[in-house]
């Protein structure tokens, strides 16, 4: 097999009706040994294969083996491939070797470098959004105790991902808003629950209980560990006067939290929806449904008010 | 006792060490020590253990830097910096300790370091030359391409020996390059050193065999606690001479009278094999005497003990203790059954070098030191002196690492290891003095036969026949794995000698 | 005898060498230079950062001192920290339906028993503890995804939340460190166990022709070592509320990072847990200097990885200026 | 007495492995549902060329009897300087990776032969300070590099199956089986391995050789890191212990003992092809990852187990015990 001289077929656009059965996906997705990615492939892969997809599992969460696998991909020639980008530049030239072997790529979650924003078809998460759910939970927190100021901390995910620089994208355009709260620190948590439990507790050291009014865990499970973290330094966590915590994509450990009243809120990206969506998106698109070259799944705000809706959405991971 | 006039086959000096000090943290090992060898002489350097001789060795073969004073070879004053400069002066060594590598081939191991094989590797071009040198140190059955780890300790000592009488040096040190061999395997050593100095190279030959030294060399000089007591021509000294100059006394060996009287049996062993190595040994040991089993490198003798102590996993053969039978293969199931154990190897199969004189005496003896799992300090530190007193070392120092002690010292924490301890019921002893000096020897010697008269089966493997006249009662000597014969009693040398060099063929058919 | 009689021996042999007050000199001068950078960083002497500092040691720490018996026991590192504690967290948490006492019993046991195996077989085949953990680490993280497809274990009941615990206003993990380092070094002085786990350290062939049981010593210091990455996986897992293959997250490197800063060498044979408690509090205070004083992750990392560098190079001088 | 050459662990481990992995990539189609192509081998080579920078400087430490566990935190340094200082032009950023590297190793390796310091403390404090110092230069974000010529020329398929990448590190193993075979540099690197003193005692600059293989390691890696970055176009600041892990088991299929004084490079290539065969019939099978992690788990075990002293002797007791004592040769009693 070969990549470069199979141009002859490259415009044909893959999809072109015909159904779903026979269909063969390259999945280059989150390996499963990553909470998200394990939900993510079960619902995508159960979906799609009960309509007679055939799907060949690259998962992986390793970037560099992404790429091998992504080229691997390329050289099995199925009728689509579809990836996640763990490590958004290295994919640039695999997507490119791709356009030129004429198979067509469909990228969900993050998005792609702008250099090949044309080239594939994208079913994103809105991270700009997610980050925007998250300032808006805590002005709207930190509103309800009745503070027009407070100090906020950030502990993110990973920063060399845009899942994380959107999100703080969308964030801090919205704390630009309400300028009278002022975020204080941002540290790198890495995704990682036990480091972000670490730096909280030093931060929280660092400015007190009552230097600390709202804090932002980029994902439910730093969130979690925030509150476990002020909780044990003897602060009050949400209440009437406590520290207002919010997260950003859903898990179950925060849905519980949320019920508990010590997280205020949330917003979706949970890997189900948007393995429905994507599934769905690849079912019109074999069905010669020409779908739009993006979407971008809708993503919701999850307080207290109305986290019984979310409830069962959340709790799969 | 002054400088002796030289007697040398040519008068002139070529090696000279002037004032010569070094020290080690605390310990001053050598002071000031100052001797000359001549070109072709063999030139003994004696002194008990601790002597501060192989210290002396280190700083003339490049490994330790002086403190204090000048080595001259030839007319220059040389600053040794390190191996490779000493061997550029034309300085060859064999080390006290074995230093060859096991994972290489024979020949691979002759060119280390010699300066004459290039940064290339041109193949086989100096085959011939490694051939001869082998065949000079009697190795004619090893081959250049064999992995080292396929032969004997004895083998690879040889393969060092070989190595420096290929240097082509002008200094050769030897550090007891004979200690590991036995009689026969020395001869090839000392034919070889000859011949070397009658090209001209000065030799410096440490050794703690007085009669070698005496026979082998020209003169001897002695150190006594790092100070140079003398130097003198060998044909001027005795053994018992050169025994007063090391010691300022001359050692008690043990009378004829203490020999020990037999007990009950105590270890009974029938049918120990091991494959390729020992062929059915069967042994009654009873308390209150001392055993030997002898043999040349290669004759099992080690192996059998080394069998019986648990540590050869494919030994066979029946072994009772007090009439319970001992399952072989696993050092633990010798251990209860009471046998204790003090190999050759006493640096990677013996002490912990880097734990205090009091752990290594009691590291055989926990169980009896705790209650429930706890140590019992009262108990340790009444066993700690009782033994330190046993065997004669100084209590101030139980609590210093073994390392800083002569090997000598070491090899007497060592044997102490094994002793006074009620669940001991045998001990085995391979080489108990190897390289331990004459006071050294003796007091190990009484240690071993008090051990025997207070009801503990004691056997040791030896290739010394001094070593086995003076300690053992009763003597079983081995060839090629192979009993040859059963002493009871005081034996001629000659008859140990040639039953373990020729097994007990020749005498059968005559 | 002779030799022992030598008179230079006498006197000198308690006094420190030179090289010993050089080393003492530069732990002292680095001690003063934490205090200082620490004195003149804002809001670091304060009640609450001490606290923070103990908290954040605490979790580290508790592992560290299982690495500790396995380190002294002359295996080196244990390389499957992270994926043992995540392992045994998801147990822990999918258990507390049991209730918190019988679910702790049971992760100990779990972590105990997953630990003690590789330990058999490094302490009686001799297998490389290096690699030997390498494969296990896989092994547990591959068994982990297969079983739960990934998905976190959320806990299926409340009694974890007791170890969130703040008495008189320190975490509960701060006083159980505390307790186990007390522990664990009554138990390596004073115990046959602990002299047993030294000396096989030292020398694991000297050992075995001593007659030591050097199989099982090393076996039961990995047992141990594994209840204690059980007991730091039970507090995570409990802190985090959820578990899953990434709970450990760098926790092996970091108890790597503490014991090497408490100065014990990785040939084994040497070392205690009070110095491992130590080298964790002192990484645990830099790291919170250098956050304060608003440096990066990476430059804290960075730093620990010097502070690591700089302890291993002084206990070795150290050590082999006893040796001269 | 002499046993065949062929027998030796450091020739039987690596061919023994190759040869097996061979005969299961070619037969992968006959148990997944998938055909084989040239692309396949030219992934598999693709793979070599990632780890093996890696294996073979990892390979070259253990030889020295050291084990030199910074390599991926110079690897990770490398990528990131060739991607921040090669924008403009790669050579630059090429040169900084390897001259770092060897910079790193040459530290290391005169703080270990001068101090005669374990390797093993000394480069796993490097490799988390390396981490760290690497995190700190990228602000701990992934880095893009922009010249994408020679992103498209380092991969572009040569003779169908190789590529300028995989060339190069071909090239790097022949160049290492050269000097190793054809010098005294190998023999003395494994006496070292072998017996550190000793080799001391005969003559062999220990130090000078440690410090030279340690250089060469870290060299190595940064090469492998600045050649990584070339092909993915970014370079990550931290990138996880898997490299680490799989050039640890390719050192070790490829025959060099960890025990030191053991190997060549020719194994060590064996060995890394070995395990570029094993991921790549993992990916083209499309095994789910835990999968894949079980099975190297699985080989990583069996080769430990295998290599692990005391089992021979446990082995041999439990062989000695089961079978009835031999009987002593007749001829020979006297
Ligand atoms: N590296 C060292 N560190 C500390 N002390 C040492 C060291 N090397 C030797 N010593 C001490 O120096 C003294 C002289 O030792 P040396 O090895 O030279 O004795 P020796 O005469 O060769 O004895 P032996 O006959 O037992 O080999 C001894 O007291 C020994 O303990
Ligand atoms: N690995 C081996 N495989 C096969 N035969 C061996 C092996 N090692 C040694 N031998 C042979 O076994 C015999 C006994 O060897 P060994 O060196 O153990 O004797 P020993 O008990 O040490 O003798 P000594 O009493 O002189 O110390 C010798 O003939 C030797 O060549
Ligand atoms: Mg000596
Ligand atoms: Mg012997």
């Amino acid at each position: 097999g070969g990549s470069g001289d199979d141009d002859d077929k490259a415009s044909a656009s893959g999809g072109g009706g015909g159904g779903l059965d026979g269909k063969t996906v390259d999945f280059v997705g989150y390996g499963a040994d990553n909470p998200w990615g394990a939900h993510f492939n079960k619902v995508f892969t159960d979906k799609l294969e009960g309509q007679g997809v055939e799907i060949r599992d690259l998962t992986t969460m390793d970037p560099g083996t992404a790429v091998t696998n992504f080229n691997q991909a390329i050289s099995n020639k199925p009728d689509l491939i579809v990836a996640a980008l763990l490590d958004t530049s290295s994919m640039v030239v695999p997507i490119e070797k791709a356009k030129q072997a004429g198979i067509p790529v469909l990228v969900f979650d993050g998005r792609p470098d702008p250099s090949v924003d044309g080239d594939v078809m994208q079913v994103l998460s809105d991270s700009e959004a997610l980050g925007v759910a998250a300032a808006q939970n805590l002005v709207e927190g930190l509103q309800a105790q009745g503070k027009d100021s407070g100090d906020i901390i950030v502990i993110t995910g990973t920063k060399s991902g845009f899942a994380a620089q959107d999100r703080m994208k969308g964030f801090d355009a919205e704390m630009a808003k309400n300028p009278s709260y002022e975020v204080i620190e941002t540290e790198d948590g890495n995704w990682d629950p036990a480091l972000t439990g670490k730096i909280a507790t030093q931060l929280i050291a660092k400015h007190g209980c009552d230097g600390i009014q709202g804090a932002y865990g980029m994902a439910d499970y730093q969130a979690v560990a925030i509150i476990a973290s002020a909780e044990q330094a003897g602060c009050q966590v949400g209440g009437a006067d406590g520290m207002v915590v919010t997260g950003s994509n859903c898990f179950k450990a925060g849905i519980e939290a949320i019920k508990a009243g010590t997280l205020y809120g949330t917003a979706t990206e949970d890997p189900g929806t948007i393995a429905e969506q994507t599934a769905d998106y690849i079912e019109r698109y074999f069905n010669g449904e020409e779908p739009p070259a993006t979407e971008v799944v809708k993503e919701e705000r999850v307080t207290a008010a109305n986290v019984a809706d979310f409830e069962a959405q959340c709790s799969n991971a | 006792m002054s400088e002796a006039p030289v007697a040398t086959r040519t008068s002139e000096g070529l090696v000279r060490v002037e004032g010569l000090s070094k020290s080690f943290g605390s310990t001053q090992a050598v002071r000031a020590a100052s001797f000359g060898i001549a070109r072709g002489e063999i030139h003994a350097l004696c002194g008990h253990n601790g002597a501060g001789k192989s210290t002396v060795v280190k700083m003339l073969s490049g490994q330790e830097a002086p403190d204090d004073g000048l080595i001259r070879i030839g007319e220059e004053a040389l600053d040794l910096r390190s191996r490779q400069v000493a061997q550029r002066y034309g300085v060859a060594l064999v080390d006290q300790e074995l230093s060859v590598v096991p994972s290489l081939t024979v020949a691979e191991n002759l060119m280390l370091g010699d300066a004459r094989t290039g940064w290339l590797n041109r193949g086989r071009s100096s085959a011939a030359r490694f051939r001869a040198l082998l065949d000079g140190v009697g190795l004619d059955h090893v081959g250049l391409r064999q992995p080292l780890s396929e032969l004997g300790i004895g083998e690879r000592q040889l393969v060092e020996v070989a190595r420096a009488l290929g240097q082509d040096a002008r200094l050769l040190i030897l550090d007891e390059p004979t200690a590991t061999l036995s009689d026969v395997e020395s001869q090839y050593v000392y034919a070889s050193v000859r011949k070397v100095a009658a090209a001209g190279c000065a030799i410096l030959f440490v050794s703690h065999r007085l009669g070698e030294v005496l026979d082998l060399c020209d003169r001897v000089t002695v150190m006594r606690d790092g100070a140079v007591v003398a130097t003198t021509p060998a044909a001027e000294l005795t053994v018992d001479t050169l025994i007063h100059q090391m010691l300022g006394e001359a050692p008690q060996r043990l009378a004829e009278s203490a020999r020990g009287q037999a007990g009950d049996v105590v270890l009974d062993v029938e049918g120990l094999s091991v494959p390729a190595r020992l062929h059915g040994l069967d042994l009654e040991l009873r308390s209150g005497q001392v055993y030997a089993v002898a043999g040349q490198l290669g004759s099992g003798a080690s192996e059998a003990l080394r069998a019986l102590a648990g540590l050869v996993p494919d030994a066979t053969g029946r072994v009772r203790v007090d009439g319970r039978e001992v399952r072989l293969g696993r050092s633990t199931a010798s251990v209860r059954a009471g046998v204790a154990f003090v190999s050759n190897d006493r640096k990677s199969e013996g002490l912990f070098l880097d734990k205090p004189i009091g752990w290594n005496l009691l590291a055989t003896r926990l169980g009896a030191l705790t209650r429930g799992g706890v140590v019992v300090s009262r108990r340790w530190s009444a066993a700690l002196d009782a033994l330190v007193d046993l065997c004669g070392l100084e209590r101030r120092r139980v609590g210093h690492d073994v390392r800083t002690l002569s090997g000598g010292n070491q090899q007497k924490v060592f044997v102490g290891r094994g002793l006074a301890r009620d669940d001991v019921r045998v001990l085995l002893l391979d080489e108990p003095t190897r390289g331990v000096d004459v006071g050294g020897r003796a007091a190990i010697h009484r240690l071993l036969r008090d051990a025997a008269e207070q009801g503990l089966a004691v056997l040791f493997s030896s290739t010394e026949l001094e070593e086995l006249q003076d300690l053992a009662d009763v003597v079983v000597t081995l060839h090629q794995g192979h009993v040859v014969q059963r002493h009871d009693g005081p034996t001629p040398g000659a008859v140990l000698l040639r039953e373990m060099t020729h097994g007990a063929f020749e005498e059968v058919r005559r | 005898m002779t030799a022992l009689a030598a008179p230079a021996r006498e006197a000198a042999a308690a006094r420190r060498t030179r090289a010993e007050l050089a080393t003492d000199g530069v732990v002292v001068v680095v001690v003063v230079a934490v205090l200082l950078a620490g004195l003149s960083t804002d809001r670091f002497v304060s009640v609450a950062n001490a606290k923070a500092i103990l908290t954040s040691a605490s979790l580290v720490g508790v592992c560290a001192l299982g690495l500790t018996l396995i380190m002294i026991g002359g295996s080196a590192v244990s390389l499957a920290i992270s994926q043992t504690v995540a392992a045994v967290g998801m147990v822990f948490l999918s258990a507390q339906s049991l209730g918190l006492v019988p679910a702790l019993l049971l992760a100990v046991v779990v972590g105990a028993l997953v630990t003690g195996v590789q330990g058999a077989v490094v302490g009686h085949a001799g297998a490389n503890p290096v690699v030997l953990t390498i494969a296990a680490s896989f092994a547990i993280a591959g068994v982990a995804t297969g079983v739960t497809d990934g998905v976190s274990v959320s806990p299926s009941g409340t009694g974890y939340d007791h170890l969130n615990a703040t008495p008189a206003g320190l975490p509960l993990s701060v006083y159980v460190l505390v307790a186990l380092t007390l522990g664990v070094e009554w138990t390596l002085r004073r115990t046959g166990f602990g002299r047993s786990l030294y000396l096989v350290g030292e020398n694991r062939r000297a050992a075995r022709a001593a007659g030591l049981a050097v199989g099982r010593t090393t076996t039961l210091a990995w047992l141990g070592a594994g209840a204690l990455f059980a007991v730091t996986a039970a507090f995570t897992a409990a802190f985090n509320t959820s578990a899953n293959v990434n709970l450990g997250g760098t926790l092996t490197f970091d108890a790597i990072a503490a014991v090497l800063a408490g100065g014990t060498p990785i040939t084994g044979g040497r070392g205690s847990a009070v110095r491992t408690f130590l080298g964790a509090v002192l990484i645990a205070a830099v790291s919170d200097i250098l956050l304060l004083r608003g440096y990066s992750t990476g430059v804290q990392v960075l730093v620990k990885g010097l502070i690591v560098l700089g302890v291993v190079v002084l206990v070795h001088l150290r050590t082999r200026s006893r040796q001269a | 007495m002499r046993r065949l050459r062929l027998a030796r662990p450091e020739l039987l481990l690596p061919l023994t492995a190759f040869g097996l992995t061979l005969v299961v990539f070619l037969l992968t189609p006959t148990w997944a549902d998938v055909e084989l192509s040239s692309f396949d081998v030219y992934n598999t080579l693709q793979i070599l060329a990632r780890l093996g920078p890696l294996a073979l400087a990892l390979g070259l430490t253990m030889i020295a009897g050291e084990f030199d566990l910074s390599v991926v935190g110079t690897y990770a340094l490398g990528g990131m300087l060739t991607v921040q200082l090669g924008q403009d032009d790669w050579r630059v950023g090429l040169l900084a990776a390897v001259g770092t590297g060897a910079a790193i190793g040459l530290v290391q390796g005169a703080l270990i032969a001068g101090l005669r310091l374990p390797s093993m403390p000394v480069t796993l404090a490097t490799y988390i300070a390396l981490l760290g110092l690497t995190s700190a230069l990228s602000d701990g974000l992934t880095k893009t590099y922009s010249n994408i010529d020679v992103t498209l020329w380092v991969d572009q398929p040569v003779l169908t199956v190789f590529s300028p990448r995989s060339l190069i590190t071909l090239g790097l193993f022949a160049l290492a089986a050269l000097l190793l075979a054809g010098s005294r540099w190998g023999r003395e690197l494994r006496a070292i391995g072998g017996d550190r003193r000793a080799s001391r005692v005969a003559g062999v600059r220990v130090g000078r050789l440690l410090v030279a293989t340690f250089a060469a390691s870290g060299a190595l890696s940064g090469l492998g890191g600045a050649l990584l970055s070339f092909s993915l176009g970014s370079a990550n600041p931290d990138p996880g212990v898997q490299p680490l892990i799989l050039a640890a088991a390719a050192a070790l299929l490829g025959g060099v003992s960890l025990a030191g004084g053991r190997g060549a490079p020719l194994g060590l290539l064996a060995g890394i092809l070995a395990v570029a065969l094993l991921a790549e019939v993992a990916t083209v099978a499309a095994l789910p990852s835990y999968v894949t992690q079980l099975f190297y788990a699985a080989l990583l075990g069996v080769i430990v187990v295998v290599d692990a002293p005391d089992l021979h002797a446990g082995v041999t007791r439990l062989r000695t015990h089961l079978r009835p004592p031999p009987v002593p040769p007749a001829e020979e009693t006297p």
